[in-house]
């Protein structure tokens, strides 16, 4: 069937090859189209003023860190379930790019925080539950860098990763209600009330532009990983003969 | 009873072996030859099914060992590099422990009795952890023993023992065979099984 | 066009240090990001050049 | 099969009595973080009762993880995890008997425990009896998602602190509930919800871990 | 002589630097059992700063435990422990270069980790310098008393008991002058008194932890 | 050079030996012989003063042990039952690190071709930890090679080695002991010194 096709290594890599490019262009237009809007375009928030710029990278990043992870989930159960080499090369090629959009809405949101709160941090359950998923990453990555073999590698960071993605809902809504059942502190969540139609669109362009980078990266990431673990098949060697 | 089909087995950057069969019967043994580090031990371990093979798969009894996991956990005893005892525990505890997780039952006695036999009648209430080298290897072929299993897939088993148990170790062994078991072994050393001609497979370069 | 000089642009509005720090940051993150998996690619290339000319020895 | 399950847990237990003065370290410890906390952060009693339940049950969250780290390690070094994955029973009675065995050792003292030190944070007595209802539901938790975290490490180097790093996230809805049932006390909103959904996380970890860590084993000793 | 200490030294390093993932380990649990206490005692700010600086130097103490575990322990199993006992050199050089190194590898980090954890706990700018400082010169109070009981650990087969009673209370001092520290410089008091009895305590332990853990190791290969 | 005077060794309930002395000059080697825990372990240990024994004394150059630490630890070897060496270092950091220190500096170049000559050519540079058994081994004795001790102490240094590696042993302690060096050492194997005969010394019962 087609989709056994694309899924043998030897067909994914050129394929891939092919593909980077692509994205790459669309993640450099994207995000030069979504700073300017975010930077000429979008207005001066009334309450915030200049310093709400940075939800256009906040948002998107907080997506991108949540969403990777369940990507890496669903490419995780796939390998567990049917043995195949590539969804464990992808899952694993996403993992280090989820990580840093994790940090990025950290950063950024401690960032905003200092002069909207006045305080770099505080433990409001969707920041918590943020800072745990970053943790869940970090957990990931070292499990998987401390083992040499690779095989033994993919499959510990598979089973980890679908334990994590069932208790992360659990998490978020154990820290959510932790917060507010003892709710002392005076600062909370300030929303952007109503968000003008220009900052909704600059939002979902980088949103999209982020979409675009991760795709590229963790391709070019994949392709790393797929010659290195296929090595001794004959198409890898010839490869290599090929590129000087 | 157990076949090897095709076997590779890759480690690191290395290929140890590849496309490696054969087939053993009830009273036959297999010798495993190769230098060090040509991949015996990788090889033992596929074999008993603790390691998966880069290609090819194990049978027994005709069928793949990971679907035939409880019959085979039933009917193999394996010893590697690592004895498998616990430092804490004494000799008698051990092999009884070891029978009771295996499904067996072993009373005090035939403990003592398959200590004995081996040469440990004086050390069998004395933590494991103080044994000598041998002695602990001892143990480790003491419960082979009582594990009661036809195929015995031994990984070095004269590695620290003395001459006396060196030919302790051929008896068993042939003993084992002559009554229909079957043994699959590797050893440096010579290794003589009077009336028993083990087949032989060359692992590595 | 929101801004009437670079002075002002670079300034926010008095939230230079957040807003920059931020953008900042995310974008060390990337190049970061690329720099890492461009070195990555490299060496893995040079590896397996090199272990094919062992092998092929 | 229960005969299976049943001589994993003597075992574990033997052993464990075998080598006392370890055990002994885990429950010194729990004791020793929780009587660290006053020293550290002063002594003024109102403070010291509003962070205690917490602190206790961090305390108790260290505590099992410390000697989670040693659950298979020191099988595995002697190559008896070996022996008993080839047992012919299945793997998934193997990881649920020792994560039993890890409870009745390290979980149980730390229920006998936290009364004690409780008082120490000068908690009420229905605040005692509420914390130790909830070490006993969250206990077992621990030990069965930290079985995840001890196979999944199994012969790393310095698995020990590994181990840590991969649990403690997994554990945040545990230390949630479990100190947020005693505090419910504390403040007058009640335990009730706060210990059922703590009885719920603990049917979904009995669910799930045992198999999940059955199948870390068999990838930890290929 | 001193070429046989910066040997040994550079030896750990070497080491620690194989295993990358193990030392990140260690750091990230220092930030984890920070961020687990807000999770167990609620989120509170004016209450989270002010057991701020107790949990930041309890989990630092916490943390150098752990990886103190195996400050011997691995070179003891693969007999490298005994060869270098072995060597021409005083054993007491060894113990201190074993502890200098543990330092370097799990000290410093702390250093630079410690401020960002205080922000999380809201503490003021020159409270988080003082606490950096504090643990700069505790620190290394941990590796060296630690040594002494990670040497004795390695003999006494289930005396983990002995070695968590006999190091936790000596870490007692450093705790409370460190904590103190900084606690001094949110409450007004100042930081001095506390520092200068820290370092004292340093200087006492430099000159006799090397040689004691010297003599422990002697007797535990034994 | 080496002498021991009336050693007695206990351990928990068991004499293992008492009333055990001899003498080594340059250019002699000696045999330990002995069963599976008999104690030669433990006489080693106590030869290079890892242990104390329960009686009499071990002396090197006529000094005891204990009072010439450093001269000793400059001139004596030892390879245990353990290898020694670092799982997750390689094999050439293994040599340079152990030679460092001893005190002594040994380049890359030297340390290269130690490891060729026991066999490992092809194990420069992966962690020790993925070696064989026979090939952990081997890089002890490498490190026994670049050493330069006088005295090597070596317990049962052929066990898991194949039969290159024992022949390779062999000539290894010929070598040694004829251009004056003293060794000891136990084997339950054959061990074929040609031009050499050890003395020996039987421990325990
Ligand atoms: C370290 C601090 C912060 C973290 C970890 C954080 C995390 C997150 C996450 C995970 C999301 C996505 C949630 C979702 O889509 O449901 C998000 C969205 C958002 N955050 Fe933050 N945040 C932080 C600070 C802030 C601050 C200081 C502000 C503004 C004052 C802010 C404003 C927003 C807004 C407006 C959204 C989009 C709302 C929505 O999609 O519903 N965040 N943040
Ligand atoms: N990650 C790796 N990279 C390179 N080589 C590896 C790796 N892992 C294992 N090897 C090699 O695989 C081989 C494993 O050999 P194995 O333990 O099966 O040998 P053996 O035949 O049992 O040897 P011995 O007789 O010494 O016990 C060794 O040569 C080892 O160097
Ligand atoms: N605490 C103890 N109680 C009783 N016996 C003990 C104790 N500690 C050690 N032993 C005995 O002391 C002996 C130690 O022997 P050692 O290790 O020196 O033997 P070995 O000659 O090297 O044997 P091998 O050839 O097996 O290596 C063993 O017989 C052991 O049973
Ligand atoms: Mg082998
Ligand atoms: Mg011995």
């Amino acid at each position: 069937m087609n989709l056994y096709y694309y899924a043998s290594p030897a067909t994914f890599y050129p394929l891939a090859g092919r593909l980077i490019p692509w994205f790459a262009a669309l993640a450099a237009i994207l995000t030069a189209v979504g700073l300017y809007i975010s930077f000429f375009m979008a207005p001066t928030d009334f309450q915030q003023g200049e310093g709400y710029r940075i939800i256009f990278i906040h948002v998107p990043a907080a997506w991108m860190s949540m969403f990777i992870y369940v990507v890496m989930a669903f490419w995780s159960a796939i390998g567990l379930a049917w043995n195949t080499r590539l969804s464990f090369v992808m899952a694993r090629s996403l993992a280090p790019t989820g990580a840093m959009f994790t940090f990025v809405a950290l950063w950024t949101g401690a960032f905003w925080g200092k002069p909207m709160w006045g305080a770099w941090w505080v433990w409001d359950a969707r920041l918590t539950s943020e800072l745990i998923l970053f943790f869940l990453y970090v957990g990931v990555m070292a499990l998987q860098a401390a083992i040499d073999d690779p095989r033994r590698s993919d499959r510990a960071g598979a089973l980890l990763n679908l334990v994590g993605v069932i208790n992360v809902p659990i998490i978020y809504f154990s820290v959510k209600w932790w917060n507010t059942l003892h709710q002392g502190s005076s600062v909370s969540l300030t929303r952007a009330p109503s968000m003008a139609h220009i900052m909704l669109w600059g939002m979902l362009i980088m949103a999209l532009a982020a979409w675009m980078y991760s795709i590229a990266v963790a391709l070019v990431r994949a392709r790393s990983l797929i010659i290195e673990r296929e090595r001794q098949t004959d198409w890898v060697r010839s490869l290599l003969e090929e590129k000087p | 009873m157990l076949s090897a089909h095709d076997l590779a087995c890759e480690r690191g950057d290395r290929l140890l072996f590849r496309n490696l069969g054969f087939e053993l019967q009830s009273g036959e043994a297999l010798m495993v030859r190769g230098g060090n580090g040509h991949g015996k031990t990788s090889l033992l371990r596929i074999l008993c099914g603790l390691s998966t093979p880069a290609a090819g798969e194990v049978r027994w009894r005709n069928q793949p060992i990971r679907q035939a996991h409880e019959q085979f956990g039933r009917e193999m005893a394996y010893i590697g590099h690592n004895n498998g005892i616990k430092d804490d525990l004494t000799p008698i505890e051990n092999l009884r422990l070891a029978a009771a997780l295996g499904g067996r039952s072993l009373d005090q006695a035939q403990a003592t009795h398959a200590l004995g036999q081996v040469g440990l009648a004086r050390c069998l209430d004395i933590p494991a952890r103080v044994l000598s080298f041998g002695q602990r290897r001892r143990v480790a072929l003491a419960g082979l023993m009582t594990a009661g299993a036809l195929l015995w897939i031994l990984d070095e088993p004269l590695t620290g023992l003395d001459v006396h148990g060196v030919a302790m170790v051929e008896q068993l062994i042939r003993d084992h065979v002559v009554a229909g078991g079957l043994a699959i072994m590797t050893t440096h050393q010579a290794l003589a099984l009077d009336g028993v001609t083990p087949k032989t497979l060359s692992v590595g370069d | 066009m929101n801004w009437e000089s670079w002075g002002a642009f670079w300034a926010m509005g008095g939230y230079g240090l957040y807003v920059w720090g931020s953008f900042g940051v995310t974008l060390l993150c990337i190049v970061g990001e690329i720099w890492l998996l461009r070195r990555h690619r490299l060496q893995t290339w040079q590896r397996l050049k090199r272990l094919k000319s062992w092998d092929s020895q | 099969m229960l005969r299976f399950l049943f001589t994993v847990i003597r075992r574990d237990i033997m052993l464990a009595a075998r080598r006392r003065g370890d055990w002994l370290t885990a429950q010194f410890f729990f004791v020793m973080v929780v009587s660290m906390f006053p020293l550290g952060v002063g002594p003024e009693p109102s403070m010291l009762r509003t962070i205690g339940p917490g602190v206790v049950w961090v305390a108790a969250l260290l505590a099992s993880l410390l000697s989670l780290g040693r659950l298979f390690a020191d099988d595995f070094r002697d190559g008896t995890l070996e022996q008993m994955l080839l047992s012919p029973y299945p793997n998934t009675l193997l990881a649920l008997g020792k994560a039993i065995a890890h409870w009745l050792i390290n979980g149980i003292p730390l229920l006998l425990i936290a009364p004690v030190l409780g008082i120490q944070f000068n908690l009420p007595p229905e605040a005692l009896w509420i914390l130790v209802l909830s070490l006993a539901i969250g206990t077992p938790i621990l030990s069965l998602l930290g079985s995840i975290g001890a196979a999944l490490t199994l012969g790393l180097r310095g698995g020990g602190v590994l181990v840590t790093l991969l649990i403690l996230p997994l554990y945040v809805p545990a230390l949630i509930f479990g100190a947020g049932a005693v505090e419910g006390v504390l403040s007058g909103t009640g335990a009730e919800a706060h210990l059922s959904l703590l009885g719920a996380f603990l049917m979904m970890s009995l669910l799930l871990a045992p198999w999940v860590s059955a199948m870390a084993l068999k990838v930890s000793v290929e």
